[in-house]
C-alpha cells in the first residue's frame, strides 16, 4: 500500500448492473408510503412490474418457498431479455432461457444441463459468474445502499474472472482483498406464507435473502399462500420480514410454490419434482413448459385442472409432522 | 489418516456398495465436537449424520439455508436434502444465508464437506463447465455454496466416484478453490482467510490429504478391495504417496452397523448409493466387485 | 481514480483497535462446539471473561434490555482500563469512567455531562467519534469477518477526523465514499428474555445490533431473564437470535435490566432512572454508585435489600398492557 | 412555507407555551404520505404524532431502535419516548439498528426530524462538544442517530429553542452534518447521498429553510408574538431572509384543537413544554410573553 492510494490488483471483466445509489434512491423516493392496497393478480403484477430487458431477483427455489406462480406467468407472458440473478435457484434458469426469456444470468447454482449449454453456446445466453454467498452479498450491499462489499471468497477462482469482482488492497490491512459490486435488480419475486393487501409480509422457517432481495430492488411483487389482516403485523411486529412500502404488488397464490414445498403448509410434489428435473437433465424442456405453463391460461387453472384438488390436499396433509407450530412463528 | 477406532472392533460387512464404503469412511474422519457446513445432499449429509450417529455424538452441521443444528428427520428423499423441512427440522436456530455466511467469515464453522464433480492435484474444484470455456464443452450447474466452503471453512473434505475423468492435472475452470497454483501464500495472495484449505479426499477407493509443503495431494489410504496401483492409475494426475513403502493404510471396510444405520435411516430406497457405484463382495476369502444396474435419479440439488 | 489505484482522499486519526479478522478466526476456533453448561454467577462471568483492558461492548442501554447488572458487576469487580463501545448508550460511559473503569470510548450516544467531561480534560478519558449506526456497521463488518465497510454517512463531520474512518475513492463509482474499519470487541454483554444453559438466546422486541455484537465477539456474555430448556428452541427455531456456541457465560439473571424496562416482562423504574440521570448530569455518579453499586455484594442483594419485591411486584405488573404476546415470538 | 391549512380556520388558541408553538408548527410542516424517521423523543416525535392525528393521518415513522410505523400507547413518559415497548406499540414490523439504517440508506426514510443543541446558518448540527474540542469546554452526547439521520434522509428538519447561544455562526463540532461549508458539491465530495440535507428549522419564534444556491439559513415565517427584529436579534449570525419586504410569513397561533390533543395525549405532565419555555397569552389584544417557572426533568434520551 502506497500510502495514499490503494492498488486495484486484478478485476473481473463481467458485466454487472450499474453500480448507482443515488439513482436507486431515486427510485425508492417514488414509492407510496400509504397503506394502499396492491392486491392484484399474478397476471396483472407481471405485466405491470416486469419489463423486458429486466433483472429479476427471485427467492428462493423451485424446490422450496420459491415463488414458482410468478415465473410460470412469467413465461406466459414471454418477458424477453431479462437478465436472471440465479442465486441457489435449481431448475428456473433453464425454464426461463428455453422459453426464450432470458439472454444473461449471474451465476451461484442452477442446473446446467441441454437448455443452458446450447444456449450458451448458441450464443444466446451469457453467464456471469459467482456463488450463492456472493450473490446474496451484493444483494446486502444493494440494500444497505452502498457500492460493495469486501469478501473472503471467490478470490482465485477462475468465476472472479468473469464475475464483477475486483482484488483491492485493503485498506486497513494491506493485504488482497476481494469485493463485489452491490445488486439492486429491477425486479424481485418473494413468495411468502402470510401478506396482508399493502405488502406487508411474513415468511417462516429459513430463507435466503428475501429481506435484502426486497429492499434491493426496484420493483417488489409479492405473492403469498394467505392474504391476512394488518391488526395480525401490529399484534406482533416482531414477524414481519418485509415492510409494505417497499411492495409494489400483492398476489394471494396459494400453492404459489408448487411443485415446491411451502413449510408448515403443503409438502412438495416428489412426482413433478423429478419431471422438472428429468426435462432439465435431459433437455425436454420444451414439453414440459407445454405441459405445465403453455397449457393453461393461469395459476388458477394449473392448480384446478393440472395438480387437482385431491393432490392438493395431499400435499396440505403431507405437510403436517415436520413441526407445524416452528412454522406460525 | 484414519486409523483404528470404534470401527476397527466392530463387525465388519461383507457386502455393500462402494458409495456406501465411501460415506462409511468419510464418517470415520468427521471430527468431533466441531461444526461442518454441508453443501447440497448426498454424501457429505450422509456422512457427517452418520458419524453424529456412530462416532462423534457432538458434532453439528449448517446449511447454507440457513439451519443451524439440526435433528432432521430421517429418512429423507435425496432430492429434498436442502432446503426443505424434514433436514431442517429440530434446528436450535433458523437463519437465512447471509447469517451463515458470516458465521463462516468469523470462523465458528470448522469443516466443510463437499461433493466435488471434477478435481485437480492441488484440490480445486471445477462445477462450473467441462471443456473449454464458454466456447465447447457443457455447462454444470456452478459453485453454489462451495466456492464459500472451499474459501472459508478452515478444514475442507471433498467426496468424489474415484474415476479418472475426475481427478485432472487441472481443473478445466476453478469453480472452488484449493490450493490453487499451490505456490505458498497462493490462497492469501487471493483474499482468503489464513489457515484454511483441502483436508481430505474421500473417494469410494481412498483417501487422500494434501502434503503440508508442495500442496500437492498425496494418497493416505486405499479400500480393502482395491491396490494402490489401481487407485493411482485410476487418476488423471499422480499423487504423492504417503510416507514410505508400507504406509499407505489399508482402510478397513463397512461396519454392519455402519451399513444398518446408513440403510434403515439414510439411504433407505438405495438412490444415493445405486447410482454410479459398484457392488463390493466378500466371497472365497478375497474382495470382488459386481456391476450392478443404475437406477439414476440424479441428485436434484 | 487512476484506473489501477484508489486515492485515498481523508483518513481520520482516531485511534480503533486492530483490524484482523485472521487474529479474530483464532479466537473463535478455540470456542468449544459441544454443548455443555455454560452457568455461573455474574461475579464468575465477569471474573473469567472480562479483562483490564478490553473493549466491552454491551446492548443496548440502561433504559431498556440493557445488561445492567453485568455492568454493575464490572464496577463491583473493578476492572480497569476498558475500552467502552458506547454506541447508543446512555449513563453506563459516565458509570464506568467515574467508577475508575475505563480510560477510551468510542462515541456513538451517551450522556456527556460532569464525570465525562472532568475525565477527557484531565485526560483520563479519550474518546473516538462515531455516531450509533456506524458503530453498528462496525460491528457489523466485525460480524461478517472482513474488515470494513461502506458507509454513506459519517462524511463531512468533524468526528470523521476523530474516528478510524477514511474517505477513498469508490471503487466502482470514483466518487468519494467513507469506509469504517470493522470492530471486534473483546467482550460483549446481552440481556435476553430466554437462554438455554448452553447459551442459545431469544430476545424479543425491538433491539439493536445483538447478533452482530455477539458473533463480532472475542468473548461473550449472555444474562437471562429465564433459563428455558433446549427443546424449546428446537421446537422454534426460528426464534434463536444467538447460536450456543458462540457464547462463553450464560448467567440467570431475573431483572438483569433493572433499572431499564425489559419489554413484555417488567416496566422500568422511573424513580431509579430519574436518579441515575440526575446523578450523571450534576455529577453526583460517586454517590449514585455508593448507593446502588458498591453497598451490595451482588445483584441478588441488590435486588432484595435496595429494590425489595413489593417493588419489583409492581414493576411486573406495570408491563402489562403493552401487548405482552407479541413479546413472546 | 407553511401557509395556509385546516389550522387557518380552526379556533385560535389565546394561551400556549412557547414549546407547545414550536411543536404545532412542525407538525403542520410535515408532509403526508411520507415516511419520517425521528431520533429521540421529545419535539420530533411529538411533531410527527400530532400531525399524524390531525392533519397528516397517512404519514408513519421509524425510530433507530427498529420500530417502524408504530401506533404508540399515548401519553408516554418523555424519560421513555425511545427503546421502550409503549412507543413500540402496534408497529408493522420491529427490526434492529443496521435494519433501520439499511431502510435509510436505500431511501425510504424521506424526513428526519431533529432536535438541534448548537446548529449555523448551513445547518451544520454540535452535539458532541461545546467550546475548544477537546481541551477546553463540555462534552455532550454525541451525534447517537442524528449524523445517520442528517446525512442520508433525504430531507431534515431541525428543531432548537431560539436561543442566541444555539445559532453560531460556526458550530464548535459538527456532529451531524447540513450543507457543511455551503459550497456546491460539498455533501457529496464528503461521500454523502445525493439530494438530501437540511430543508427546514423551526423554533419557538421562527421558521427557517435554507436558501437553494448559497445554502444559507433564510428566514421565511415567525410567530405572531414576536417580530423579524426580535428573531434575527436572538440569533448568533444574520439569517437571509425570504422573498422581498413583506414575504416573511406571520404564522398561526396554536389551534385549540392542536393544543387540546397534544396536552391530552402527548405531553399531560407539561414534562416537555414546561423546559425552558416561555408562556405566551394573548391580552389586551396583543401576545405577551410571561416566565413560567421551570420545573427540570430534561429530556434523557
Amino acid at each position: 500500500m502506497d500510502g495514499k492510494a490503494l492498488r486495484i490488483l486484478a478485476e473481473g471483466e463481467g458485466s454487472y448492473l450499474k453500480v448507482d445509489p443515488d439513482a436507486f434512491r431515486s427510485c425508492t423516493a417514488q414509492k407510496d408510503r400509504r397503506m394502499r392496497s396492491k392486491l392484484m393478480t399474478a397476471a396483472e403484477a407481471i405485466q405491470r412490474y416486469v419489463a423486458d430487458g429486466d433483472y429479476v431477483i427471485w427467492e428462493i427455489n423451485y424446490l422450496q418457498r420459491g415463488p414458482a406462480a410468478l415465473l410460470r406467468e412469467i413465461i406466459r407472458q414471454q418477458k424477453r431479455r431479462l437478465w436472471a440473478g440465479g442465486k441457489f435457484t435449481w431448475v428456473a434458469v433453464a425454464m426461463l432461457v428455453e422459453a426464450g426469456c432470458c439472454d444473461r444470468a449471474d451465476m451461484g447454482f442452477f442446473v446446467g444441463g441441454g437448455p443452458v449449454t446450447r444456449a450458451v453456446l448458441e450464443k444466446r445466453l451469457t453467464i456471469y459468474e459467482y456463488s450463492n454467498l456472493v450473490m446474496t452479498a451484493r444483494l446486502r450491499a444493494g440494500a444497505m445502499g452502498v457500492t460493495f462489499l469486501p469478501i473472503r471468497s471467490l478470490g482465485g477462482t477462475d468465476g472472479f474472472k468473469y464475475s464483477g469482482a475486483k482484488l483491492i488492497e485493503d485498506p486497513y490491512t494491506g493485504e488482497p482483498t476481494v469485493i463485489v459490486p452491490a445488486l439492486n435488480p429491477d425486479v424481485a419475486l418473494i413468495h411468502v406464507h402470510q401478506a396482508d393487501e399493502y405488502g406487508n409480509a411474513r415468511a417462516f422457517g429459513t430463507n435466503i435473502s428475501d429481506v435484502e432481495a426486497a429492499l434491493a430492488s426496484r420493483k417488489v411483487i409479492i405473492s403469498a399462500e394467505e392474504i391476512i389482516n394488518t391488526e395480525e403485523f401490529r399484534h406482533k411486529p416482531g414477524l414481519t420480514r418485509i415492510p409494505y412500502y417497499v411492495v409494489d404488488a400483492v398476489v394471494h397464490q396459494p400453492f404459489g410454490a408448487y411443485p415446491g414445498e411451502m413449510p408448515g403448509s403443503y409438502a412438495s410434489d416428489p412426482a413433478h419434482v423429478i419431471e422438472v428435473f428429468g426435462a432439465v437433465a435431459r433437455d425436454r424442456v420444451k414439453a414440459y413448459l407445454d405441459k405445465w405453463v403453455y397449457s393453461v391460461a393461469n395459476e388458477e387453472q394449473l392448480l384446478s385442472q393440472l395438480v387437482g384438488m385431491a393432490k392438493m390436499a395431499e400435499l396440505r396433509r403431507r405437510a403436517s409432522g415436520v413441526g407445524l407450530e416452528a412454522y406460525r412463528s | 489418516m484414519i486409523g483404528k477406532g470404534p470401527w476397527s472392533e466392530a463387525t465388519k460387512a461383507t457386502s455393500f456398495a462402494e458409495r456406501e464404503f465411501q460415506v462409511c469412511i468419510a464418517a470415520r474422519l468427521v471430527e468431533n465436537g466441531k461444526c461442518y457446513w454441508v453443501a447440497g445432499g448426498g454424501g457429505p449429509m450422509y456422512s457427517v449424520l452418520l458419524a453424529k450417529r456412530l462416532y462423534a455424538p457432538d458434532v453439528i452441521y449448517v446449511a447454507e439455508d440457513g439451519v443451524v443444528g439440526a435433528e432432521p428427520m430421517l429418512p429423507f428423499d435425496p432430492v429434498m436434502t436442502l432446503a426443505a423441512a424434514r433436514p431442517s427440522h429440530r434446528a436450535v436456530m433458523w437463519t437465512n444465508m447471509n447469517g451463515i455466511g458470516d458465521q463462516c467469515g468469523v470462523g465458528y464453522l470448522d469443516y466443510g464437506v463437499l461433493n466435488a464433480l471434477q478435481i485437480d492435484a492441488y484440490g480445486n474444484i471445477n462445477s462450473t463447465w467441462l471443456g473449454s470455456y464458454p466456447v465447447e464443452g457443457r455447462r454444470v450447474n456452478g459453485p453454489g455454496g462451495a466456492d464459500t466452503i472451499a474459501a472459508m471453512c478452515r478444514r475442507l473434505v471433498l467426496m468424489t466416484d474415484h474415476q479418472r475423468r475426475k481427478f485432472v492435472p487441472r481443473v478445466d475452470f476453478i469453480s472452488s478453490p484449493g490450493y490453487l497454483d499451490g505456490t505458498p501464500g497462493a490462497r492469501k495472495r487471493a483474499g482468503l482467510p489464513a489457515d484454511t484449505g483441502p483436508y481430505a479426499v474421500v473417494t469410494n477407493w481412498a483417501v487422500f490429504d494434501f502434503d503440508p509443503q508442495s500442496r500437492h495431494m498425496r494418497l493416505r489410504a486405499v479400500a480393502p478391495f482395491v491396490s494402490v496401483e489401481a487407485v493411482i492409475a485410476e487418476m488423471g494426475f499422480k499423487p504423492l504417496l504417503f510416507g514410505s513403502a508400507g504406509d499407505i493404510e489399508v482402510l478397513d471396510p463397512p461396519t454392519e452397523d455402519e451399513l444398518r444405520i446408513f440403510r434403515s435411516e439414510m439411504d433407505t430406497r438405495g438412490q444415493f448409493t445405486d447410482t454410479a457405484s459398484h457392488w463390493v463382495v466378500w466371497e472365497n476369502e478375497r474382495w470382488t466387485m459386481v456391476e450392478k444396474e443404475v437406477i439414476s435419479t440424479g441428485v436434484l440439488i
